[in-house]
């Protein structure tokens, strides 16, 4: 998943990123094909060099080695609002085909249950360029329609301007056991690639939403040894963001 | 010229320094309180727990991302109306207490997004009454503010130049917003180490400030670096002096989290009958923010939480 | 003129001032009275300690030893433009019977020139709670009518609130030779009081818009011993900005 | 997590780093360029010299108050549009040739004031296409705007809550800024010492930003106190090493303004025919801004210019 994520960002890009896989993701790119990406929080950091093991986004631990300390208004106003943003990754509850995101509830039985809510979740998903959601590949995560549309993907499946949303959307889905495209007319999820190991059977049985067998079906390319060793030994050593899931 | 005004020696000239208990009565009832904390960093622990022990009621409560300072206000029964950008406690935790006010429907809540409450925040501290965002749209928050506690805080607009849509936001204006920070003098100059999440708009765009300092320095430490003076003296009311006051959250460049207390917390605060044993003992039980440090931790834990001075943490 | 100044001044208040004069009246008063005063600069100051002979506003002589040095953001917008400045100080190439200020050019026989415009002065003059200008009492620099509408006071004689504007307006007009308010139903300056030395007919003579005597004419009283001795030993001690017209 | 990522020893691992003419040359003619001094402070004068020996025309200009840099380019007929919330050169005069010009008409001006032009700036950094102000209401200033060359960038508008009457400002947002700072270092990261009047608005309402450095420090220096950070490196196209680079204004901690410069060249600014003397025989006469230095004052006239330690002029 980190190496896949890696892959979708190019040299000079600049990023927004949460804790875990994404910062991961990250980091492995700027250590290897794009030494100058910037990685941004939303709470007001640049450039970071994260160091031991952050517990989220206000650990002193993740904007540790800043070149900038600042706040929202520049993050998130200056740089996401002003359309600078070249990628933006998000985790989620549940995705749907349209790539709409819930962080903010679950429905079990009638019950509600509620979670963190959007925080910077709605405007990165409203204003990146294009965003990368990375999760966990569950049938229940990915359904039809999301019990809540907390960040908008292509909601309804119009298009970004019909909605009147700036920013380009959802990009990819990366799980654990694919990587998911958007189809540019239908504005569905499609599959792109499954990983080594799984197969279009297991993945669309995992998935909550219809996938169709692409024509030209891959298979995720797996991490290189170089990059292997960069995420064992330098970005996560104590294996606390990767576990299985490189 | 020569210089003139007070403060020099950073002595109280303004008489701006207050206690805990002093600030605390002063709220009233029914207040729009603004916290400063993001998760569990710089949360105004300190205040919460005054609020909490002078049994505070029917609060509006607002914040960017709620964290431990307001899920220990909304635990405490001591809100009414909640208006946040998102909640968390980081990896300990969701803010149980939160999430479950809003399933049981105990409390008003206006769920927006940092970007959004953040330019709520800068339109009230601008004095604009409203501002424009190109977030929420199309989402499921807006429609839940356009038909809940938020229908008269967002409305469908377009810019006037371009035909651009836009959602206006109306601005916020706390009565008061409690700021945690590193760094303050006599006259309420602060600075903020680290990053600052929306404090800057936030604070200022509140009628009252009160700050909670780590660490009072002279004016003159102030005059030497004026650049880093992120809220100016003479909008500040009053200044507590509380280092530890964030306890168990972290202060950037003072002191770490304590993952120990928090991993308790959550424990009281995922179960709503052990919520009430956490406030009646930690908080209820302390006449004050030093006996819930010495009812919390030991000087030795304490120590052991003091920021590396190359790390900041 | 800097002594009459102070004295419209109360402690605790937040002043922004501009180079001179007001300036000179801003920490006299905070040497005597108003020792909680908050003087601003709009380039970004807060309760500066001027030193040596600042020729402008972008002197670092002039917001030396501050406590904060911000940005037009903080002190424009979100003191002044919030509404929580007291009083502005203003200059003026002309002011008007209703208090509107020209500081933008002046029309000589059909020949326009230019001069340096608004700056912060429409700023002030819109939003500050109220405004004191600080000018040489002279008969063509206080016209019926400005040339030129700069800043606002009482635009047409009309209440700020029916013209929209935000903050209280004119307030005081203090000359070398008067102090000069408005009346609250037709919003036109009237005589407060006149300087020690002169007198209501030279006053009059001296002012292009017609002035009544009032009833209670007084004199502007004398700056005292105490006020001299600080102007003098600390304020401006090389007489920069005094000369004689304390 | 291992530190990754470039710029540790301040070294030029970004390739940003560039001479006044490479990026000069990259301004095409017609560019709308922002400068970042105010008066005769902080002025990019090394890039406004070489816009003139490059002659650049033709250019649109916004400034919050037009100073020493925009006299020069407006004097050297470089501006066809003006765009300005005032202008002074302090004690030293008016700014003769930007006033000459609007006499004569010979450039499209817009007149605004210090908080509208910053207003705008915000609006274009915050990626807003307008914004509402209640400045300008009821001023000639927006009556002259609304008949003239503004009449598309102001529009009366209510708020949509309140109904309270604003004008509505078009967001501006340059080609280029030119900033001059104090500090900056090889990614571009810049600190900015003293009052910062709209720099950090103006300069990230740019498309591009220009950073002309007092000094170029280690990234790691940077990464010491990154809360000073008020540009951050990502933003910035080049950065431009240019001691003196203000040089005749001044740069709060570095060196004072030079009088006897400044008087020579209002001397020769309030006379039209003699602007064009000062043009060549100090900016024209000069291959570049060390030779300009050698020409307008020797080393110890530069030295006695330098910043003292404890007064920073």
């Amino acid at each position: 998943m980190a190496a896949a994520g890696a892959r979708e960002l190019k040299d000079g890009e600049t990023v927004v990123v949460g804790i875990g896989l994404p910062q991961v993701a990250c980091f492995l790119a700027k250590a290897t094909h794009a030494p100058g990406l910037t990685p941004l929080l939303e709470i007001g950091v640049a450039n970071m060099q994260p160091k031991d093991t952050p517990v989220g986004l206000a650990d002193s631990r993740i904007f540790y080695r800043a070149t900038c300390w600042s706040g929202f208004l520049d993050v998130m106003g200056m740089n996401l609002h002003r359309g600078l943003v070249d990628t933006g990754f998000l985790g989620a509850l549940e995705v749907d085909r349209f790539g709409n995101i819930n962080t903010t509830l679950s429905r079990q039985g009638g019950k509600v249950r509620y979670f963190n809510g959007s925080a910077g979740g709605n405007d990165v998903a409203s204003l990146a360029k294009r965003v990368i959601i990375i999760m966990r590949h569950e049938r229940r995560k990915l359904p039809v329609a999301v019990s809540h549309l907390t960040s908008p993907g292509f909601p309804g499946g119009k298009s970004r301007a019909e909605s009147g949303l700036r920013g380009g959307g959802p990009h990819r889905i990366i799980t654990d056991k694919a990587v998911l495209g958007f189809d540019g007319e239908t504005r569905t999820a499609r599959l792109i690639s499954v990983h080594p190991g799984t197969s279009f059977e297991e993945v669309a049985a995992n998935t909550g939403f219809p996938l169709r067998r692409p024509d030209d079906l891959a298979e995720t390319p797996l991490p290189s040894a170089e990059q292997l060793r960069i995420l064992r030994e330098e970005i996560d050593p104590k294996s606390v963001y990767l576990g299985q899931a490189i | 010229m020569a210089p003139t005004g007070p403060g020099e020696a950073g002595a109280d000239l303004t008489g701006k320094i207050r206690t805990l208990a002093e600030v605390v009565k002063t709220v009233p009832d029914g207040a729009h309180v603004a916290l400063g904390g993001f998760a569990i960093a710089r949360n105004p622990i300190a205040v919460v727990h005054e609020l909490i022990r002078r049994n505070k009621r029917n609060l509006t409560l607002s914040q960017g991302v709620a964290g431990l300072d307001t899920d220990l206000l909304v635990g405490a029964g001591a809100v009414r109306h909640l208006i946040i950008g998102g909640g968390s406690l980081d990896r300990f935790g969701p803010v149980h207490c939160v999430n479950r006010a809003r399933e049981t429907g105990s409390l008003v809540y206006e769920d927006w997004t940092s970007l959004s409450i953040c330019f709520r925040y800068l339109a009230g501290a601008l004095g604009l009454s409203f501002i424009p965002i190109k977030s929420l749209i199309a989402s499921e928050i807006l429609a839940r503010l356009e038909g809940g506690a938020g229908s008269d805080q967002v409305k469908a607009m377009q810019c006037p130049f371009t035909g651009e849509p836009y959602v206006a936001l109306k601005a916020l204006v706390p009565d008061i917003c409690f700021l945690h920070v590193q760094i303050a003098d006599a006259e309420g100059n602060c600075r903020i180490l680290g990053p600052r999440w929306d404090n800057e708009e936030q604070a200022k765009a509140a009628k009252r400030i009160i700050v909670v300092a780590e660490e009072i320095v002279p004016t003159d430490e102030i005059r030497r670096e004026p650049e880093r003076t992120i809220i100016p003296g003479h909008r500040v009311e009053a200044i507590i002096h509380q280092p530890f006051g964030a306890y168990p959250a972290s202060v950037f460049g003072c002191y770490d989290y304590d993952a120990n207390h928090l991993k308790l917390y959550v424990e009281h605060a995922r179960d709503p009958a052990r919520v009430f044993d956490y406030i009646d003992k930690y908080i209820l039980g302390s006449s004050d923010h030093w006996a819930w440090l010495a009812k919390a931790a030991d000087m030795r834990q304490l120590s052991a939480l003091k920021a590396e001075r190359n790390l900041g943490y």
